[in-house]
């Protein structure tokens, strides 16, 4: 079999195949797509993805835990905490441990940081993607001061390793609601003009509207979840329909658009990060200034022999774990489900037919994070 | 890197100070390759965003590896793309140079014991920069920037590479611990 | 037709444990119940043989299942459900990657994440992390009670393809 | 925020006068712009003015004195190219830093101003590399086509009253020629790679010109059919009065938008763009080749602009304060409004393209087939009924 996997059709002439990736500034990453164009227009298109394989399941197996929580910050590495989340969620079940209420409410004000921050490289490579160079400067500065905040707290800026076994690893720095609190205000603000960056310009209507449409039955078919999915018009979200932590305390709005198009992903995108401002400022009125931020783990994690399937909704949809633990100190079994790795798979759907610019724009659009659909 | 192609110093006066004058402008524009991986592109990025900005040092991404001069190896490197990130490599004009990036880069970081990770990029292309972290600081990144500007400025510096590797290096023949040859 | 199943409720979820010959029709069943969003599928090995492990949801009343279902390692064939849902394509091709797992009915069985000329499934357990094999790791006997009959053992030549799978 | 230490800047740091590279001073970047805008003036005065008087003075205006003049002439223009480009590689790169919060090239020279001398320089000493699988006569000959292509222009540009290398009748078809040429070379470049990023580009390329060319020439002949005449110094004459964008506002924006059709600039940078062809028609040039396709792109962002001014903008029409047209003052003063007309039409390129995303190519083609062309016939028409009533 040929290392394409994408043959030429023997007498066929007007087809050229090209082979996109994995290295080509707008593939986020090292996908890699073969594509046949007739012309601008996709013929064909075959995903290979496996260039960021990093052997995560097979590794986790050979550690113990808590070592693990590490190796699950690696995966979607825009949006840091929010991996450990599933992983710390589904041993916290098989252990049977209580977490402090300002433990949940702390762990979903970093979950909702993170959104943001995440959201914040979409749009910037969004539209590097799309020919515009400014934006993703705007937008990495903000991420800045997000990864600042993190940072003063847990210690690192991308990749914290702060959720723990029953709540987070320490207490938030005493400026983290002040911080938290200047950044929304700094945020709303700067929300106006991206709206008029991305949103309202002309250029990226005529570029996304109408282009790479994906119906609602094919992407519940699919598996499809996250923005991609309400995009498409179903409202589900992992926060609502199976809740965990803080989310069901606060009050918050699923935003879904019924066209399923590029401009639709994008304006779903959007209103998530609304929400999460909302989330936010709920919370820094409900939690607590001090208390507790640790629940009572057991020194030495040692789930009993079974198995939990726990998910969480991270920027990119259902960010799912299964761990199969055997009764020893390290899991039998880690399987993730991640979330841009089943988004992806709708590539060819969207793909073909499509031109060939469009195919870049709806890549962006599915927002796709390799350390997560490689792992 | 030598004058024009050539690798030996030149001994000459006036050819020396034009070596000189060249290599003063090869460090002062570096253009990397616009070639993210994994984790530590993010940072990569961040360190072109408003808040270090190394293009205050004359420092653009280009896409095409003909254009680039310094190879940013941002992540991990696995076996699939090991052939891939060689031939980038390869496709890049002279003179070249590599940064490694991030513990993964330099010996497999985390992942290191896993059955499909190359330890150490190394092993598939010359390396002139190390960046230890996991993933490095944007500011690390620009300190590793500056030192290979100042290893290509420097005279005595620029004339000493790092081992080569024949391009047809094959990592899969590479034997693991113990001599063992994984099962692949 | 009556199904070789086991249930069980796990905290909010159904766990159906099925006999391998018996988890298509299972997965058309649940499929006529309303599951249309598939989570995941995990390959699991268990020591004495491969497990596949499908997850579903159903979004408008927000139920969880599982269907699981044991096959053995000399012929790990079971059937693919890619048809009732298209999003577990790549979740089958990563557990034959990873385990060698075949799904018969599979339009497109080739190994996702690593490369095709690779002939390691890397998570069974006779592998250590770094891809070499564990000396002297034996397969556990299959468990007793025996929930079935186990599928019968493979013919000859359906042997020889069950012998590459392994890549042993 | 917190304050970030930067990494000491230890080899290229002057000590004296306690400078410190890493603060941002307007007025130092403002002096290198003008430094360079300096340099350029000097140049024009000396290439229109300087060359004719030498050889005036020593009587060799005639004959084969006059060829080596102009050929003199031309090599003082190549000069003037090159500062050019490095001027506005270096404006384009402060000034999307400007638009981006951020400070831009800093720290080489004196407000990072000989950052673009040391990029030339290092493209000059970098491997020029010809793939095994391209067609090597037409790879080499492509950025000289592109690069001659658009030096050609210069030509016929009009710097200040009487200072044009070619003052001919029919300056504007010359221009519709030459100007349709640097597209050539792009498109040999692509073809002759033997890439495949780089064909699509050069394929772009070419549908890209079929499409602005047409509307392009309709605005040509509108303002030839205004001014009633079709050299470029009778079109700026004929402006003595009303600047031409007043009564030809149609065709003005009309020539606006094919004029960054034509730059290959955002938001129709089809050929090269970047997120999605890689670097398009370029991808497999390196060092000088693509140092002269570089080139070419930035000569042409002076002269499109220029084109403007000489069209819609009134040319080197500026107060002269007395001096007496035809003087030498009165010439360098006239090139100094025209340098500084278009450097503001330079900068509103550079502004758009620090603002606007791409747009797909098909919507070029769309948009030119159906709405420019209509337009610009409208405008054409329009504009001779125009004359007809009140010239």
């Amino acid at each position: 079999m040929s290392t394409m996997n994408l043959e030429p059709v023997p007498g066929r002439t007007d087809e050229m195949i090209v082979n996109m990736g994995p290295q080509h500034p707008a593939t986020h990453g090292v996908l890699r797509v073969v594509l046949g164009l007739e012309g601008e227009r996709i013929t064909r298109a075959v995903p290979h993805i496996g260039y960021l394989h990093r052997n995560h399941e097979k590794i986790e197996e050979a550690r113990t835990y808590p070592m693990v929580i590490p190796y699950t910050d690696r995966m979607d590495y825009v949006s840091g905490t929010q991996n450990e989340l599933p992983f710390v969620l589904a041993i916290e079940d098989m252990l049977g441990v209580e977490v402090p209420d300002r433990a949940r409410k702390i762990r979903t004000m970093f979950f909702e940081l993170f959104r943001l921050a995440s959201h914040l490289v979409w749009m910037g490579t969004a539209m590097l993607d799309l020919g515009a160079i400014s934006p993703f400067l705007y937008t990495f500065w903000d991420r800045e001061i997000i990864l600042g905040i993190v940072e003063k707290t847990a210690g690192a800026r991308m990749l914290p390793n702060y959720y723990t076994f029953g709540g987070v690893r320490r207490d938030v720095h005493p400026d983290f609601f002040k911080e938290v609190a200047d950044l929304l205000d700094h945020l709303e603000r700067r929300m106006v003009d991206y709206e008029h960056l991305v949103l309202e310009s002309p250029v990226v209507h005529a570029r996304t509207i109408g282009v790479g449409v994906l119906s609602k039955e094919r992407a519940i078919a699919r598996g499809v979840s996250g923005p991609v999915l309400r995009a498409s018009g179903v409202a589900y979200d992992v926060r609502k329909a199976f809740p965990y932590d803080a989310y069901p305390d606060v009050e918050f709005e699923i935003p879904t658009s019924p066209d399923g198009d590029t401009y639709a992903r994008f304006w779903v995108r959007f209103q998530e990060m609304y929400q999460s401002i909302r989330i936010l400022r709920q919370l820094l009125e409900l939690t607590p200034k001090t208390g507790p931020f640790k629940g009572k783990a057991p020194a030495r994690i040692k789930p009993p022999a079974g198995e939990r399937y726990r998910a969480v909704e991270n920027s990119r949809g259902e960010l799912g774990v299964f761990v199969i633990s055997d009764g020893t100190d390290k899991p039998y079994r880690v399987k993730h489900r991640g979330a841009a790795f089943s988004n992806l798979q709708i590539i060819p759907d969207l793909f073909i037919g499509a031109k060939f610019s469009d195919a870049i724009a709806i890549l962006s659009s599915l927002d796709p994070v390799f350390g997560e659909i490689d792992r | 890197m030598g004058l024009l192609g050539s690798d030996e110093r030149p001994r000459d006066v006036i050819l020396g100070t034009l070596d000189d004058l060249i290599n003063m402008a090869r460090s002062r524009s570096m253009w990397p390759l616009t070639f993210g991986i994994a984790c530590c592109a993010i940072e990569m990025m961040a360190t072109w965003d408003p808040k270090i900005d190394a293009d205050r040092f004359g420092m653009f991404f280009r896409n095409t590896p003909r254009q680039a001069d310094v190879m940013i190896v941002s992540g991990t490197v696995n076996k699939k793309l090991a052939k891939r990130l060689r031939r980038l490599y390869d496709q890049m004009a002279e003179p070249k140079w590599v940064i490694s990036m991030g513990a993964c880069a330099n010996q497999g970081g985390p992942f290191r014991q896993g059955y499909s990770v190359v330890e150490g990029v190394d092993k598939i292309v010359p390396v002139d920069v190390y960046i230890p972290g996991c993933p490095p600081r944007p500011e690390a990144l620009l300190q590793a920037l500056l030192l290979l500007r100042d290893k290509i400025a420097d005279r005595e510096l620029r004339y000493k590479k790092p081992r080569e590797i024949p391009a047809d290096y094959e990592i899969m023949a590479e034997p693991g611990k113990d001599g063992r040859i994984p099962v692949l | 037709m009556e199904l070789r199943l086991k249930q069980e409720r796990l905290f909010d979820e159904d766990i159906y444990t099925v006999h391998p010959e018996d988890y298509r029709a299972l997965c058309e069943k649940l499929k006529a119940d309303g599951f249309d969003f598939p989570r995941a599928v995990s390959g699991i090995d268990t020591g004495y043989g491969l497990r596949v492990t499908l997850h579903l949801t159903r979004l408008h009343d927000r139920a969880k299942v599982t269907v699981r279902t044991d096959v053995r390692y000399e012929n790990p064939v079971v059937a693919s459900v890619t048809d009732l849902w298209p999003g577990v394509e790549w979740y089958e091709r990563e557990a034959y990657d990873m385990l060698g797992v075949r799904f018969s009915g599979h339009p497109d069985l080739r190994r996702i994440l690593l490369e095709d000329e690779w002939e390691l499934h890397p998570l069974l357990k006779r592998y250590d992390t770094g891809g070499y094999p564990i000396p002297g790791w034996e397969p556990k006997a299959w468990p007793d009670p025996d929930p079935w009959t186990p599928p019968p053992p493979p013919e000859p030549e359906a042997g020889e393809a069950g012998e590459g799978g392994e890549a042993s | 925020m917190s304050q970030i230490p930067i990494p000491e800047d230890r080899h290229f740091r002057p000590r004296l006068f306690g400078y410190d590279p890493q603060k941002s001073r307007p007025w130092l970047e403002r002096a290198v712009y003008s430094a360079y805008v300096f340099v350029f003036w000097l140049l024009v005065i000396t290439t229109y003015a300087g060359v004719p008087a030498l050889f005036g003075a020593l009587g060799w205006d005639s004959g084969w004195g006059f060829v080596f003049m102009r050929a003199l002439q031309v090599v003082l223009l190549f000069l003037l190219s090159a500062v050019l480009a490095l001027l506005l590689i270096l404006v384009l790169r402060k000034y999307l830093g400007k638009v981006q919060e951020r400070f831009g090239p800093m720290h080489y020279g004196p407000a990072g101003g000989i950052q673009t001398i040391f990029d030339a320089l290092k493209l000059l000493a970098k491997e020029d590399f010809v793939p095994a699988a391209a067609d090597v006569l037409t790879f080499r000959l492509a950025p000289a086509v592109t690069f001659v292509a658009s030096f050609a222009m210069f030509a016929v540009i009009p710097f200040a009253s009487g200072w044009v290398l070619a003052d001919t009748n029919v300056g504007l078809v010359y221009l519709i020629a030459v100007s349709t040429l640097s597209t050539y070379g792009v498109l040999l470049g692509g073809v002759s790679s033997g890439n495949k990023w780089a064909l699509i580009g050069a394929l772009r390329a070419g549908a890209q010109m079929v499409s602005y060319e047409i509307p392009l020439a309709l605005v040509f002949l509108t303002v030839a059919v205004w001014s009633g005449t079709l050299s470029l110094s009778g079109i700026v004459d004929a402006q003595l009065g009303l600047w031409n964008f007043l009564p030809l506002a149609l065709p003005f924006v009309l020539y606006v938008i094919a004029s960054l059709a034509e730059l290959k600039h955002i938001p129709f940078d089809f050929p090269e763009a970047e997120s999605e062809l890689i670097a398009g028609y370029n991808v497999e040039y390196s060092g000088m080749s693509f140092a002269f396709f570089f080139l070419a792109e930035f000569v042409e962002l002076f002269l499109l602009p220029a084109l403007i001014v000489v069209f819609f903008f009134g040319g080197w029409h500026g107060p002269l304060f007395g001096l007496e047209p035809g003087s030498l003052a009165a010439g360098a003063l006239e090139s100094l409004y025209f340098t500084l007309k278009t450097a503001v039409w330079v900068w509103i390129f550079l502004w758009i393209r620090a603002t606007l995303p791409r747009y797909r190519d098909d919507q070029l083609m769309e948009f030119a087939w159906k709405a420019m062309i209509p337009l610009a016939l409208f405008g054409l028409v329009l504009a001779a009924y125009m004359r007809l009533i009140w010239r």
